[in-house]
């Protein structure tokens, strides 16, 4: 359903029937390559290019980065860039590969970096020329973010870091990385301090990156090594010591609770042909129509239909919850729906897979690597990753405690 | 079919929502409700209806029973969100009013389109409330059970599970003849009908069971055309009392978190611990889901009445599931206080438990989405 | 089933045979009075008189308290109270209505009494002639039980006692209380001592008892105000500030992990003759196969038959989980199955109960006072009963703290 | 009827408990197991069967696939109980063999009552592995279902989801004729026979289908007699599959409380946190009420086999729910470690995986268990 219903201003009217017009000419058509499910998966150069490809030619189109200002390589209008991923949505369009520059790097970078450095780095950001990765994670700081250890020492008017990141999705890839790490040891949260780093040009010059296999087998993230890598005090995002305050940014944003919508494209489908994503419960009929469950059409048992409905209306739920965030008077606190979006989201996939493994029955054994498995094994494969979501950027018990602290206001939990 | 980014809430609807927020805070808090209808305890009491038809008069006089009236009829003609607005901050309430019945009974009034139907509707519209009779002695929500007859010009039988039938002014009765189920307008004065009152746990309306002898009937809906009527209206019905469970939900989520944020053991504020501050945020994520979909279910009526019944019963399956979890929530967390009679939350526990089957439960929606959506199984 | 095949001794055999015996001839049958659900609910004192009746016909013919010593009224034989259990289960008894007195008191005045008290006290509270009820809740003192405020005073070798005590079941039928207190407040824990205390021959002298009506409209549990009450010190159980040791006691016996199996007779069918209890998935089966649920006999609903067969293998795992407690091989740590039994049951219970709303339909609105009712509107009230169980004697929520820290060996919450 | 209070465990069946136990300490410690499994990473590798045969053969050398067989073959005539302890430490270790297989079929040809089925318990009592090739394209799992037809003493057809193909001895075949189904004693080797390796997800075992083209084969039971004896074999299949999972659960349990008790976040460790401590706790619940009805269907084979089945149902139901969540909870608290390759986790979250859909999920066996206990619906 549209939400086109919502008065566009004389502006957004122009641009919506603008992005339109150029993506009913423009569309990229059907990959040529094997395109993972998510922009995390990215693994074939191949995929990336084409995907970049399309990312520029979107952002050389105006739709990438509306909300902007000109300066920085966007397109300086207001609230324009939710009108294009409108748009790219109904055009059923690829997704962006550079999704951590989008979602996390860019409207950190323009809140919070230095001029100079946001006119130099955004515009290649916004088209997808570079790709960035995000240095939040460590061995010792996973949902506990500000347990960072990796150092950032000051010489003369430059810093030496050193230090050792994980689950770096893209980093194999990335030009640059938005980087928490710690510039003192006096203070737990004051002691943060935020960078953007070069990767790729400093590989082999104080960077090291190794591919992490997921419980999968594929890779698709990385740890990253800092020794002694030297970057210039300009790519220091806010002060010293206001790390913690800039990764605020990035998360709120990253939570979809940010100021600024992130450019994001997609809808294509990807993998098999013609059918629901496997994070759609309409996916679960279509699979459930073809599953010979245990012997018996799966669509035809009642407990796997009770099952399916629930998982439909769940994210019907969630899909008129954005539309009712939009509505500041529908909602008692501004933050209380946003902050919702990641928790319920990565659990409601996680239990859309999990499903199919009981609507597949026996031949949910099967793994992407046989022929005859349902769906090229994508189920089984989509709930395994699951996790990766349900448990990165804040373990979804985090976001449990961030909505009970910040939005029902009860005590902090440690 | 494009739809309202606001679900359809204009300024109209906005302004009527925070005028019944503040009437029922000014009018009707929790120890109001509590005093009204909980002042006798004991498990045998009589069966009765405890309510203040003052402050329901005040209600009809303020003119929101006549906001879903069609103006060809006298209403406002405004459209089912602002009947989801006001039965939301009734149900947050607990208010004990003939509100709801009054409103499905319009709804099902609009679906008639006959002279009658509009005559019953200007009354409503003018500030007589109205329930519908048209469940039989199983329980059935489908509009062409019905155990009243109609020969004769005369209605004989029972209707079951009548809500607030003792407030009601008037009663639109479903009843079957060799022409199928129509609809008869009946005065519960009028001779040959007895309404006999049910002994229900929900404190805050009543309900009963109504016996036609031989009774007059006007007819709002002809044989045959009955059935198609209610049918129409079920997705509104289903909003109203979606929206009821809605509010209460709020008032239930709300109201134990602010005892857990007070209320100290182990020297810790209760909502220190995750194993109440967690299932309380899943209590939110079940309020505001079944609110989004109420909110959109009610627009579709208006705005894309295609969509409308599986929108309403995904609305009704979640917030019923939603009415019993924060019910029970609310108790378990309140500790030995939740358990006792002069704490208001049973109020609410109990209305809560009477909705979630009113009109169906969750798993009686989703068997009927599943043949909406996934088809009828082999 | 029957656990008859574990191996008896000799005593135990011929024991079990005494008890089938006596019960076959002597079987109370059906009650003249109305008897609730459980004792916890009793209110009515014909019916308390006749339960008092049978759980002295039962005492004197050596079905209770069979593994207490004689000198304190018990039968002085070893590990005999489980077959007698076993034995009134099987003959469907009715239940004993001093069941604080047998499951929490006993033990506690057993294990910690003065000599002396023991012998005076147990003889009576076994034969059910004296009721005991247990002062532990408090305003401030819930789940948190060593918080309490109850204040002791020594004076000469007496004890006043002041404070103010909530949800003691049965105290208005009760002669005796065991009551945990504090008698100093330097010490949270070792501040707390614990008593046996007159409550009927002390009304107006110190004591008052009134009711608290639970959301149900039942009366059952009290508040009991202390007022400068007397107790001589041969009352208090174990050292002074040894209260919280002792309270253990009694806990581990309520959790069914005790030294002592508690007296327990039931099986009788309390309210609707004939048919399985409220507390059973069984009688799930018989509601659904009568109830027109919206129309359709709900029975023949699959999501209704599905959400039926759950709580029936619930109910039969916690069956088999008590059998195999009783194998010590079988348990890799000796509390980890009998620290379950409150939490699951009592659960499960809810959930039981719960159902019932969604298989009765629209007659689940029905209460107790209607006729038309189903089964007389025992659901519904079962229902909200539960919630006094999981509640009650540590939440459920402490319940699992218990289990994962002194179980799993995980680090305390708080 | 009575029932041993210890499910039958007696001392000879503890003592090889313990042994198992001990031996798959010693020898299939989880890092080896890994090492043998897990060495290529590769989502898009060959199919094949990792295991350690030598390891294999030291288990039949102690005899403990003999204790399921009969004495008069030559079997140790030990109750099912025997096989759950060996299965449940087997599934601890997430041991890759075609033990389950094997039990599988030694329960399967001690329903077949022919001369040619003692025979084949024969050689498993002597160290012989097998398999049970009976289910069809669809992945039923009923005994009538087969997908292989025998005529003119020959079998044809193709047979799916066979567990362990690879590794097998002998292979274990339903078939279908004009007189019903039966059951028949194939060489894996030999001429007709052809075993297509599935690629699947669970690293710890293989599965095939296999084509069989104008296969000589060896009668077990004859035609109308085969789908009885699975049938009949059926609950002690269930009990196999339960204590694999069973005893999976438990280890995935024991590492992740392990994990939690020294990972430290927010300056604490992770289970000082409810949001982590209390799911644990549920899994644990799980694990036991599963364990607890493994053992008790087990032992109802023997001492009450009327309630066998229904029993088993359980078991498995409550045991392939169990599977799923703790698996699911196991990678979720274990954070990113538990998401990489390097963990042990993802080794038993996927046998956990395989299993639970292996002979009929958890809603499977309700809506089983729903026509045993409360009738075929209406």
């Amino acid at each position: 359903m549209t939400e086109a219903g919502r008065k566009d201003t004389p502006e957004q009217a122009e641009f919506r029937a603008h992005c339109q017009k150029w993506l009913a000419e423009n569309h990229p058509g059907r990959p040529p390559v094997h395109i993972p499910q998510g922009a995390l998966e990215l693994s074939d150069p191949a995929a990336l290019e084409w995907l970049q490809a399309w990312q520029k030619a979107a952002y050389d189109a105006g739709l990438v980065g509306c909300d902007y200002s000109k300066d920085c390589g966007g397109g300086g209008m207001t609230d324009c860039q939710a009108i294009a991923n409108q748009a790219m949505q109904q055009a059923k369009t690829p997704y962006f590969p550079n999704i951590i520059g989008l979602g996390m790097a860019a409207p950190t970078v323009y809140f919070h970096g230095q001029d100079g450095v946001k006119q130099k780095l955004l515009r290649k950001l916004l088209s997808g020329e570079e790709i960035w990765c995000q240095g939040f994670s460590e061995p010792g700081a996973g949902s506990d973010l500000a347990n960072q250890q990796t150092f950032a020492e000051k010489r003369g008017d430059t810093w030496v870091i050193n230090g050792h990141k994980v689950w770096t999705s893209l980093a194999h890839f990335a030009s640059w990385m938005i980087l928490l790490c710690r510039t003192s040891k006096d203070d737990k949260y004051n002691g943060l301090s935020y960078f953007v780093v070069p990767i790729k040009t400093a590989l082999g010059k104080g960077v090291t990156v190794r591919p992490l296999i997921k419980m999968t087998g594929e890779t698709g993230f990385n740890e990253v090594i800092f020794e002694d890598l030297v970057v210039e005090d300009k790519y220091r995002l806010d002060e010293v010591g206001a790390g913690w305050k800039v990764a605020m940014t990035t998360l709120a944003h990253e939570r979809g609770a940010g100021v600024l919508v992130t450019p994001s494209a997609g809808g294509m489908v990807t993998g098999e042909q013609g059918r629901a994503s496997v994070s759609s419960a309409q996916g679960l009929i279509d699979l459930a129509q073809q599953s010979p469950r245990h012997g018996k059409r799966a669509a035809d048992d009642p407990a796997i239909r009770d099952a399916i409905i629930q998982l439909m209306i769940r994210q019907e739920g969630f899909r008129q919850n954005q539309r009712r965030a939009g509505v500041a008077a529908l909602t008692d606190h501004p933050m209380r729906i946003p902050l919702q979006f990641k928790l319920v989201a990565t659990e409601m996939n996680q239990d859309i897979a999990q499903l199919a493994y009981e609507i597949e029955g026996a031949a949910s054994s099967l793994y992407v690597n046989d022929p005859a498995a349902p769906l090229g094994g994508q189920y089984p494969l989509a709930y395994m990753n699951s996790f990766g979501v349900t448990i990165a950027a804040g373990a979804n018990e985090v976001q449990r405690n961030i909505l009970g602290e910040r939005v029902l206001g009860l005590p902090k939990s440690r | 079919m494009a739809r309202s980014g606001n679900f359809g809430f204009g300024d109209d609807e906005m302004m009527l929502r925070d005028s019944a927020r503040k009437f029922f805070a000014d009018h009707c808090s929790a120890d109001k409700v509590h005093a009204l209808v909980a002042h006798d305890a004991n498990i045998h009491r009589d069966i009765g209806s405890n309510w203040d038809k003052a402050l329901w008069q005040q209600i009809t006089g303020l003119g929101w029973t006549a906001i879903c009236v069609p103006e060809s009829a006298g209403g406002v003609g405004m459209p089912v969100v602002a009947a989801v607005a006001i039965a939301e901050e009734a149900g947050k309430a607990a208010f004990p009013s003939p509100l709801i019945a009054t409103f499905n009974a319009t709804f099902v009034l609009r679906e008639c389109g006959t002279d009658a139907a509009t005559r019953a509707l200007a009354n409503i519209a003018s500030g007589s409330s109205a329930t519908l009779a048209m469940t039989n002695a199983k329980g059935s929500w489908e509009a062409s059970d019905t155990d009243v007859r109609f020969g004769n010009e005369k209605l004989n039988g029972t209707a079951w599970y009548v809500q607030d039938a003792q407030k009601a002014d008037s009663i639109i009765v479903s009843a079957v003849s060799a022409d199928g189920i129509g609809l008869y307008l009946v005065d519960p004065t009028a001779r040959g009908v007895e309404i006999i009152p049910d002994g229900i746990i929900d404190l805050t309306r009543d309900q009963a069971h109504i016996s036609f002898k031989d009774v007059d009937a006007m007819e709002l809906a002809p044989p045959g055309a009955g059935d198609e009527a209610i049918r129409r209206a079920m997705p509104a019905i289903l909003c109203m009392v979606s929206a009821d469970m809605v509010g209460a939900g709020e008032w239930l989520l709300q109201t134990t978190v602010e005892y857990a944020r007070t209320r100290v053991q182990f020297d810790r504020p209760l909502g220190f611990f995750q194993a109440v501050k967690h299932p309380l945020v899943n209590v939110m994520l079940e309020v505001d889901r079944a609110k989004s979909l109420t909110y959109s279910a009610a627009c579709a009526i208006d705005e894309d009445p295609g969509q409308a019944l599986r929108e309403a019963r995904m609305a009704k399956s979640a917030a019923s599931d939603m009415a019993v979890f924060s019910a029970s929530r609310a108790v378990q967390f309140h500790g030995g206080i939740g358990f006792t009679w002069e704490c208001f939350v049973h109020i609410y526990f109990k209305r809560q438990m009477h909705n979630h089957v009113l009109y169906g439960d969750g798993k009686y929606q989703r068997t009927k989405l599943a043949d909406l959506i996934v088809g009828e199984a082999a």
